[in-house]
């Protein structure tokens, strides 16, 4: 048998031998076509029988040069960029950067557009988690809650295209406010999908959070203890899954979000099932926001007076915000040319991702797909 | 009606093509299959002779069945010893585990 | 049936008078039963495939077929089964291929023999063997002898991770499987299928409950039917062949026709274990019947029995599919503990309480005592594994 | 009658082949799946003997669970892909002649010491009878044989288990 060619990163143990494999110890190379990998990460699994012993992410399958592309676009440009970073949150992407550069050239933006940003992120908050609820009911077997969540994402799409015309890659905020303001009647549609969507909570919670199956397959597994989540410099549900109560929508308050009042989930058996529970109950909390900022949502302009073309005083920022997969940070250096100088993305599911190994060492291929599940990666993001 | 004799000799050959298998494989695993079918071939005359001797009140059947309840213990326990043999040796070619010959 | 057997009566006459030898007739008489049952089988698979797209597509919210053919897509699995007959038959390089091509038809061969014995109708079953339950068990053990050959022989890891699963799974569930039959099959004191229904048909339970043995040997019904759904590998049980972890498990290698009769053996052992289930637990062919005007009583009774075997194994299988479609797949270890530490104990209990009732006699009494002391068992056990919840730590 | 002997020598002739692949196959996997075949013969033989109980016993033990832990000892023993050099040892020809030598000595046995029997022409069913016989004759060899399993299972578990 030929050895096969593949890239082994400096410092790992795991040594590919094809020849002198038994069931006692083998290689499987799961992805990057996988079914349960979410997109075109490649895991290289050393097993025991069914124990994994050793786990490589290989990633960069779907790598295309994000930061520098940015590089070479003016500041206006990188907007739709953003969007295919994470594409199934399209609208915190979006939001992340407009306010790196808006903190880099000063700007303050509407009241209006403010409380406009937080709702639609909330909302997409809400559509990323239900599509993370779905895939990782698909991974454990469970392929009817999966239709479910589809179900109510497609009503926040339709929300979202009534708003910007686009179903997946908005590109809706601008630097200085929004494209455009929520169209007629738009509210009361998005007050009526608040309202049935509120007791489907419950309906999952029937079909996954209360089925006995499911909370053996997700307790005790892929532990992540609270010392290597901040190790590892883990956010986001993994963090706050673990028991550290860090969310930056309210430890570095960003936009408007010090005005909504809403908990902040925290569990602290730092299982896959804490990290589940913490997704499950931050969609309430972020139905709860959305209810308060329309509540609260000023008239006005939702765009602020930008130069035609945008040329930041030079100098650096450090943007960050609480995407659905934890802190998104946009740093970027103006050297006051139409073009950032240097554009750096902090991809949270990337440094999520990198916890994984930590993770599966001892546990079973089973529980491989749903700590992978519990991890929640959009391999756009993390290969940029 | 088919001749007992058919059935002995039909279960000699069985057995003995077994004693062959088990003195010349390798491999430990078949080595154990080559047993099985001597099991096996035993068996046979048993039940060939409960059919062809009524007065003996089917005790060849009582005793196939004995016979099948000590091979399955049997198969696992051998089992066992070669997985123990390969963790050891890393091979279940019996005549490579020679670390008690001199 | 003494119809079926009248038809065979004539059809010997028919044959004898033109000078044919038995042994042809015979093979005629096999060929035609062989025939109908792979003909049955090939329709209720299909039949069987369309539902459970219909079954999961109204839990799931959706429709589900509903082009091909008119009428609800009734057409899909032919249009579905003549797409895979056309599809090219890819052997991968690396494989096996004597052992490859042998393991669907093991597979099929194995859940095909197991309708020797089971009984259709009152009379209407194609051989009645006295071990005719014991029969059924084994030759269904075999379909995972081919399950094993087809994930090594693919030379793929994810294929063989699924094979030994499979073979793990079979091992352990067999167990609590045979055990749990024995309660039935020690009430009813034969082993034949045929004469099962028959003393169903006869008995009564507590004088209004018909004489179906799901009444006395609940658990073991129970038990019966969660190791049923981990011998078809169906969800939650379906760790060979886990399609979010081992992509297809044992036959990820296969296209084409050799997928398809993968597929078809699959719901052929669905249909076979609730037949199983119907003809210890549910009484069979037993239920009510009235003559039908212008038919002999005798074959009203057939025909109705023939209905309601249908009807019970139905909806056994619409149970398993619901079971599907509503349930997570467990992890290999937890099936494993189930097998041996809930199963295995509970089916001992039932069989030794069985025993027990089975030597003191037909004290209804007694009967009574056994299913309360083995349902306080089961809900013991089941409030036992209420999971625990995390700690939570929100803040306001 | 002549259709029992077809059937007797078509099953003998099946049995045997299958008997010769697990002993000379090459491949230690179609060695197993031989010897499925071969059990499966012998089953077939036992319902031309009418033991149709000890033929699903057969069936159920053998195929079902003694090949099946075979299989699972090949897989966690041999090396996935590989085909193995040499399957016999040096031995071959004194095996072979003692094999020989075996086999002519029980078929002259067979053929000299046993004399024709010949048996009823049915047996009545067999399975109740074995029943009673498993729990009142053989009571004692009965619970020693399942002692002796349950002994056997935990040694295998002793044996198989890794140390951790």
């Amino acid at each position: 048998m030929s050895e096969i060619h593949m890239p082994i990163p400096v410092g790992t143990t795991v040594v590919v031998e094809r020849t002198d494999e038994t069931m006692e110890e083998m290689y499987v190379n799961m992805g990057p076509q996988h079914p349960s990998t979410h997109g075109v990460l490649r895991l290289m699994l050393k097993l025991d029988g069914e124990y994994i012993t050793d786990c490589v992410p290989y990633v960069g399958y779907l790598h295309r040069c994000h930061e520098k592309i940015g590089e070479n676009r003016n500041y206006t440009q990188v907007i739709p960029y953003t969007d295919r970073l994470d594409y199934l949150a399209s609208m915190s992407m979006n939001f992340g950067y407009v306010l790196a550069v808006e903190r880099l050239m000063g700007l303050a933006v509407p009241p209006r557009a403010e409380y406009m940003r937080v709702i639609l992120a909330e909302l997409q908050r809400i559509a990323s988690h239900l599509i993370w609820l779905g895939t990782f009911g698909l991974d454990l077997g469970n392929f009817t809650i999966f239709i479910y969540c589809f179900r109510e994402r497609e009503m926040v799409l339709d929300l979202f295209e009534a708003v910007s015309g686009q179903r997946l890659n908005y590109s809706f905020y601008r630097i200085g406010g929004m494209a455009m303001d929520f169209p007629e009647t738009w509210i009361e549609d998005c007050r009526r999908f608040l309202e049935w969507f509120k007791p489907r909570l419950p309906e999952y919670d029937a079909l996954m959070t209360d089925n006995i199956l499911f909370q053996k397959r997700v307790q005790g597994v892929g532990i992540l203890p609270a010392r290597t989540a901040v190790d590892y410099a883990a956010s986001g549900p993994m963090l706050r899954g673990s028991g550290i109560a860090w969310d930056l929508r309210r430890n570095d308050p960003y936009s408007v979000y010090d005005r909504f009042e809403f908990d902040l989930p925290v569990y602290d058996s730092c299982d896959v099932w804490a990290r589940y529970l913490v997704r499950r109950q931050e969609m309430a909390q972020s139905v709860r926001i959305v209810e308060q900022a329309l509540a609260q949502l000023p008239a006005g302009e939702i765009q602020a007076k930008v130069p035609k073309t945008i040329k930041p005083p030079a100098g650096q920022v450090y943007a960050r915000t609480e995407s659905p997969r934890g802190e998104l940070g946009f740093y970027l250096i103006s050297d006051g040319s139409p073009k950032p100088y240097r554009y750096k993305v902090r991809s949270p599911a990337f440094v999520n991702l990198s916890v994984l190994p930590e993770m599966l060492k001892g546990c079973l291929v089973a529980d491989c797909v749903a700590v992978l599940g519990s991890v929640d990666i959009v391999l756009g993001e993390v290969d940029r | 009606m088919i001749p007992l004799s058919h059935y002995l000799i039909l279960s000699a050959i069985l057995f003995c093509v077994g004693v062959f298998g088990a003195l010349t494989r390798r491999n430990a695993v078949a080595i154990l299959m080559s047993i099985e079918l001597m099991l096996n071939a035993v068996n046979l005359s048993f039940v060939a002779f409960a059919r062809y001797l009524p007065q003996t009140q089917l005790q060849g059947q009582v005793f196939a069945i004995f016979v099948i309840a000590i091979a399955a213990a049997e198969a696992a326990v051998a089992l066992a010893i070669v997985l123990g043999l390969y963790r050891n040796f890393k091979t279940v070619n019996v005549d490579e585990i020679n670390l008690m010959k001199w | 049936m003494m119809i079926f057997a009248d038809l065979v009566q004539a059809l010997y006459a028919f044959t004898t008078s033109w000078g044919i030898p038995y042994v042809v007739f015979a093979l005629v008489v096999m060929t035609i039963q062989v025939g109908v049952v792979v003909g049955y089988i090939a329709v209720a698979a299909m039949f069987l495939i369309w539902w459970e797209r219909k079954i999961s597509a109204h839990i799931q919210v959706r429709f589900g077929p509903m082009r091909v053919g008119g009428w609800h897509g009734w057409a899909q699995s032919i249009a579905d089964g003549i797409k895979l007959l056309l599809k090219e038959d890819i052997i991968p390089a690396g494989a096996d291929r004597v052992v490859f091509v042998l393991a669907p038809m093991v597979v099929f061969a194995a859940s095909l023999a197991a309708y020797v014995t089971i009984p259709w109708g009152p009379g209407l079953i194609v051989r009645d063997l006295n071990i005719g339950i014991l029969y059924m068990v084994s030759i269904s053990s075999l379909a995972v002898v081919g399950i094993v050959m087809a994930g090594w022989s693919s030379n793929n890891k994810y294929s063989v991770l699924g094979a030994i699963r499979s073979a793990a799974q079979a091992v352990s569930y067999e167990v609590p499987m045979v055990v749990a039959l024995l309660g039935p099959v020690m009430l009813a004191g034969t082993m034949s299928m045929g004469r099962l229904v028959e003393k169903q048909a006869q008995g009564s339970w507590l004088g209004i409950l018909p004489g179906w043995y799901v009444f006395p040997q609940l658990l073991a019904f129970l038990i019966y039917l969660i190791c049923a759904l981990a011998e078809c590998n169906r969800l939650p049980f379906d760790i060979p062949e886990a399609e979010s972890e081992l992509v297809a498990g044992f036959h990820v290698e296969y296209s084409g026709m050799r997928f398809a009769i993968f597929f078809l053996a699959e719901y052929a052992n669905m249909f076979t274990v609730a037949a199983i289930a119907t003809t210890l637990f549910l009484g069979g062919w037993d239920g009510w019947w009235v003559r039908l005007p212008g038919l002999s009583p005798e074959l009203s009774h057939g025909l109705f029995g023939l209905a309601w075997f249908q009807g019970k194994c139905y909806f056994l299988i619409f149970i398993m599919m619901w079971l599907r479609w509503t349930l997570a797949r467990v992890r290999v270890d937890q099936l494993m503990d189930f097998s041996w530490k809930v199963l295995l104990p509970l089916s001992f209990a039932n069989l030794v309480i069985t025993g027990w009732v089975v030597v003191a006699g037909p004290q209804g009494r007694l009967v009574v005592l056994g299913i309360l002391l083995v349902l306080a068992l089961t809900i013991g056990l089941a409030v036992r594994g209420r999971g625990r919840a995390a700690t939570v730590v929100a803040r306001g | 009658m002549e259709i029992k002997l077809a059937i007797f020598y078509v099953l003998a002739a099946f049995t045997l082949w299958a008997a010769g692949v697990v002993v000379l196959g090459k491949n230690i996997v179609r060695a197993a799946v031989a010897l499925i075949f071969a059990f499966c013969g012998v089953a077939g033989l036992y319902v031309t003997l009418e033991a149709e109980f000890l033929a699903a016993v057969q069936v159920l033990i053998y195929v079902g669970g003694i090949t099946i832990l075979l299989l699972f000892a090949i897989m966690l023993t041999s090396r996935i892909s590989a085909t193995a050099s040499r399957v016999v040892n040096d031995q071959v020809a004194l095996s072979a002649i003692a094999g020989a030598g075996l086999l002519a000595g029980l078929c002259y046995a067979t053929l000299e010491g046993i004399p024709a029997l010949v048996g009823p022409p049915h047996l009545p069913e067999t399975s109740p009878f074995l029943g009673r016989a498993l729990l009142t004759t053989y009571a004692l060899p009965f619970e020693v044989v399942s002692v002796l399993l349950l002994a056997g299972m935990v040694g295998a578990i002793v044996l198989a288990r890794k140390e951790s």
